[in-house]
């Protein structure tokens, strides 16, 4: 039987807790109170459910990838449909949870923190849909990046707040909603987008985030009467990994998490935290984290915003640790051409965090054999990515 | 009533404490040493020295920039905590108290980071994102090297007010308002009770920091608490010397703001 | 007992039929046989389907707008999400079952016309997907207007071909993709992206997309265990509409179709063709057009692409001719109106053809009664419109 | 065997025909009188006058050109049925066949379409977006009229062929490849046989066009066919004298024009 984490403390083994000025210990307490309450509450669960149906579009499909298993000529593979989800990424299962327990809780205003946009998308969707207001944190560089997200989060009524500390990027958009979190918790639910943060953070994305892994279970059964051979999920903050590998924790399934290797992992520029950091608290959670000699959280780099960040969900450094899940890193230049890839040969195009889980599986693929089988999470779609794809392919189509 | 000395006996002081926070190395370790010594003339009971630190969850955009300031010049936590002889050497008596983010610490390593601290002669530690529940440990090992380890408590800390007060070392940080580091101060009926209840609890000096930026408000804080913090004030009365600073002119930076300090702990 | 339409000649009542050069009544005849021969083949059908719930995500969601029927104060809101369809719109449905067609039918390139481009990203996507060449026609202004899906196609392997005859908009890209088939029907499948052109698209059209009302009427059911009283759908060529409508044909349900008004029917720069236009022949069927006295047919405009056609489906031409659809006009203010409302409101940023639907139906909606329902076919997000939305809405967001 | 004359009994030659097309107005009526009587001179046997038409499905970049053209300077239908007592007046006698796309006929209304073309003394019409079975109702008012309606049939019309061959009027035309017109012309074995198919069931001479362009094209096409229709290279010859026509040089524009007809056809 495995463990059941996090412990009272908020532990994955080794790592997360609550590393957080003392301010913010009264508000995540609040937090958790809450959040166990309504965990055992069967009509929170319900209404969860109906939302995530009947408003996200879940559940997402289970694609077979039948022509790139052919074109790579081993394991057959499987995508789990988390671009189908509305607004197109697995980010919404998240917001849509975490917003019903502030409503619960009768806060109507909401913090988010955003890199690739999707988050604060998702953020400032249920803030439209449940009447909250909602304030998102986003580095001035991923605003640079991400034109487009900006611009959809505006629209839904959302303020997007330019963050230009650091290199604008998500871990300082992060500190800044932290900051203001800290100045404003009395009537802000702080809505964190994966399952990175103080304990109960991690849990509860997780928990929020696990019907992506239930789903897939479920319907991988249906279609091979078996379970994956192995799973892949692209790993930022570690949220649509978590949701994915959650509910597959207990079985034979091989996982693998696969990290931004940006310009190479030989190079100052990446985003691989469990392959190059070391164990340190960041943003609240002890785990892993990019640093330099001193104790100095490094910025990180990656094509993609979504991946582009120093820490890592600390359940993640746990199932790192303890080996149960494999880690692995992509760089820039793969996780373009996998995408490249899907795209010509099923018609997909996904987002370019994505693409690295995609370019990790790809590259196994073939080395198996056929009657094994690969589940891939397809985290969401690159309608978002256009501007820096046009960029890098501009001269090849 | 407050009963005990701490800091090693260093401080036997109880009330009317004026505690100002530097970020050592902004903008370089000598002028760190100057600006602590002028404190110390101006009546400082306890110096804060300040990590500096890439992400500073708790501090506002002054410290922000304070922080980044130091760090482009070099500094460090190791070296932060070298600074401490260098400080004593140049004259200063009073108790300093290391202020560093946890990640550096445990970077070093516990045993490490408190040999360091030991060496070097520092008397107190306050690490602003190791609250009461993640710090046993630590806490723990500052005890066993009779240093202080400073808690804050904070209004909204509630059940957990008496048990942070009761266990508080050296004096107990008293975060007035919430938010980060250089906002406003407002003292409000809710904070004044808040630090009543507070003063009940605690064996040690309460002190109340955050936002504590004029003459004014450090008199009233004076007027209810045991000692006044003051740390993105006496950063924004350092930026104002920077340019006399870049150009040579240090003595007259050195003047204006023992001035200013003055002026503002009158 | 309605009767079955088209007849054998290709006709709705007296709209319909083939009016095309003498070249393209071979190919026409063979695509009419392929098409009937499979319709009855269980296997071409459970392959449709199949990839239709597996790849594209069906069933679609359907939303219960509650903000939004709060708000405004009268009749139940339903949105059916085409929106949550791969790639972002009810085209795919379509492309589809014309792609499995022309694969049956033993032809390797497809070549698609489009206007927002969203039928020129289903056409690309299923090229990729089932591994044919794709060329995709689209007008010069439409490109500039619609570069994210532009990119996109690019991106999945077709060709885009710019046309810059007329006003470089959908009526142009179809004359010249109609062109290039004559000139290259041997081994050209040409996929018309909605229910336009000659006998047999128009039926075969519908017939891939009444999945939408077939859907609709089983979820709403579920939830109302009755039909909606009203059901919209905005009419460009008229597939999301014929694709919603078809099903409910024989049902008490009043059914609204809702043009573009451009910039008031009473300007010249509009594309209300039932409104304001009068019956003719364009792109190979006899339907209402956009025409002047002397029978040329006159340039359209509408903000959205997609609607910005001078015709419109023969069945639809049928359909108002014998009043059993009811046919509005929503002009480029009214509709940006909608697309906010409905952002704000619910989190959900529709395509701006798809506004036209949902402003007409908030006109009614007040002055209906808390227990009438209406059914808004939600056929596309708003994605891909972003640069429009954004010349129009810069001050405001 | 061909049997019997047709248009009005104003055809009277089966073989050996042929059969330029202009655009009406392109680049203004008087222009198109003087380049039909040109072409009369070089032994033109039919005219196929077009209407210009703005979304003309079955034409290549060439004619669509040429419609814009004559738009532009204002034809219709009803015009350029007009132009035919114009034609005649300044001395064209061979038959004219109205070539339109069929939305301007219904615009106008089947009726007043044949009565314009009666009254205005018009032999033939052509609808190129009206295939045989769309075309029974207009085949019977033709008919009634004493007008030709010219069927077209193409390589691919396959077991249509006999029919509407059966059915030709005036003469039929024969698209020898698919295509839109001006493209290029490949006489292949296999549109040889085509031809020859086609001229075993026609009863009226069979005349090929689209893509015929060099008098090398139009000799082959006189050796198996009936005809020889010429479109898009003839919109191109006047194209090489607009700018001419332009700076008001006609005549020496229309000599060269004459020339270069006298080349293709020789
Ligand atoms: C599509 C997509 N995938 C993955 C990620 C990475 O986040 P996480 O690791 O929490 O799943 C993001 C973050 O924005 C994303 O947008
Ligand atoms: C989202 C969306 N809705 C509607 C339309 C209009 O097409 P139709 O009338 O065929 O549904 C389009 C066309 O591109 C579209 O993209």
């Amino acid at each position: 039987m495995l463990q059941v984490f996090p412990d009272v403390k908020g532990r994955f083994g080794d790592f997360g807790g609550k590393y957080v000025p003392e301010t913010l210990m009264g508000p995540l307490q609040e937090l958790e109170d809450a959040l166990d309450q309504a965990m055992e509450d069967q009509a929170f669960h319900d209404e969860y459910h109906h939302v995530l149906e009947e408003y996200a579009g879940r559940p997402t499909a289970l694609t077979y990838a039948d022509k790139i298993s052919d074109y790579l000529g081993g394991a057959k593979i499987y995508l789990k449909r988390e671009d189908l989800n509305h607004t197109g990424a697995h980010k919404l299962n998240n917001a849509i949870g975490q917003a019903l327990l502030a409503k619960r809780m009768g806060k109507e205003k909401i913090i988010a923190e955003t890199g690739a946009g999707q988050h604060g998308v998702a953020s400032a969707t249920v803030a439209a849909k449940f009447g909250l207001k909602c304030k998102v944190f986003m580095g001035e560089e991923d605003i640079r990046r991400q034109e487009l997200n900006v611009f959809r989060m505006k629209l839904l009524g959302a303020e997007v707040v330019s963050v230009s500390s650091g290199n604008g990027t998500l871990k300082d958009a992060t500190n800044e909603a932290i900051r203001y979190w800290v100045a404003n918790c009395e009537d802000h639910f702080y809505l964190i987008g994966s399952v990175v943060g103080p304990h109960p953070y991690p849990r509860m994305v997780r928990d929020f985030q696990r019907v992506i892994g239930d789903e897939s279970k479920k319907q991988f059964l249906e279609v091979e009467q078996d379970l994956p051979n192995r799973i892949y999920a692209c790993v930022g903050g570690g949220s649509n990994a978590m949701g994915m590998f959650y509910p597959f924790l207990e079985d034979d399934a091989e996982l693998i998490g696969v990290e931004a290797a940006g310009r190479g992992i030989d190079t100052p520029e990446h985003a691989a935290t469990l392959t190059k950091g070391a164990p340190g608290v960041i943003h609240g959670s002890l785990t892993y984290l990019m640093q330099d000699d001193n104790g100095q959280i490094t910025e990180p780099y990656s094509i993609s915003a979504g991946l582009d960040y120093p820490g890592i969900g600390p359940e993640h450094a746990h199932l790192f640790q303890t080996k149960r899940v494999r880690y692995e890193s992509i760089t820039d230049k793969e996780a373009l051409d996998a995408l490249r890839l899907l795209t010509e040969r099923e018609g997909i195009i996904p987002a370019i965090e994505t693409a690295h889980a995609l370019a990790q599986a790809f590259k196994e693929a073939g080395s198996m054999s056929k009657d094994e089988t690969m589940l891939i999470n397809l985290s969401g779609r690159g309608d978002k990515d256009m501007a820096t794809l046009m960029e890098h392919f501009e001269e090849e189509v | 009533m407050l009963t005990k000395t701490s800091f090693q006996g260093k401080l036997e002081k109880t009330e009317d404490l004026f505690i100002p926070f530097l970020v050592a190395g902004d903008p370089s370790p000598s002028m760190t040493i100057a600006f602590a010594l002028r404190l110390q003339q101006q009546g400082a009971d306890v110096l804060e020295l300040g990590v500096p630190y890439s992400d500073p969850l708790a501090d506002g955009p002054t410290i922000q920039r304070a922080a980044r300031r130091a760090l482009d010049a070099g500094m460090s936590l190791r070296k932060a905590i070298e600074l401490v002889p260098q400080l004593r050497k140049h004259g200063l008596t009073i108790p300093i108290v290391i202020f560093t983010y946890y990640n550096p610490v445990l970077r070093l390593g516990h045993d490490q980071f408190f040999d360091l601290l030991e060496e070097n002669g520092v008397e107190g530690v306050l690490i602003p994102d190791l609250p009461f529940e993640e710090s046993e440990e630590i806490r723990g090992q500052a005890e066993s090297k009779d240093i202080e380890f400073i808690s804050l408590v904070a209004p909204n800390s509630e059940q957990r007010i008496k048990q942070i007060a009761e266990n508080a070392k050296g004096f107990l940080y008293c975060v007035s308002t919430l938010g980060v580091t250089g906002g406003e101060n407002t003292m409000t009926g809710e904070s004044l009770a808040f630090i009543k209840k507070v003063k009940e609890y605690s064996p040690v000096p309460v002190a109340v920091g955050f936002g504590v930026s004029t003459n004014e408000d450090v008199k009233i804080v004076r007027e209810h608490a045991d000692g006044v913090i003051i740390g993105s004030k006496i950063i924004r009365l350092i930026e104002n010397e920077l340019d006399k600073i870049n150009s040579g002119e240090k003595s007259g930076a050195l003047k204006s703001f023992s001035n200013s300090i003055a002026e503002l702990v009158k």
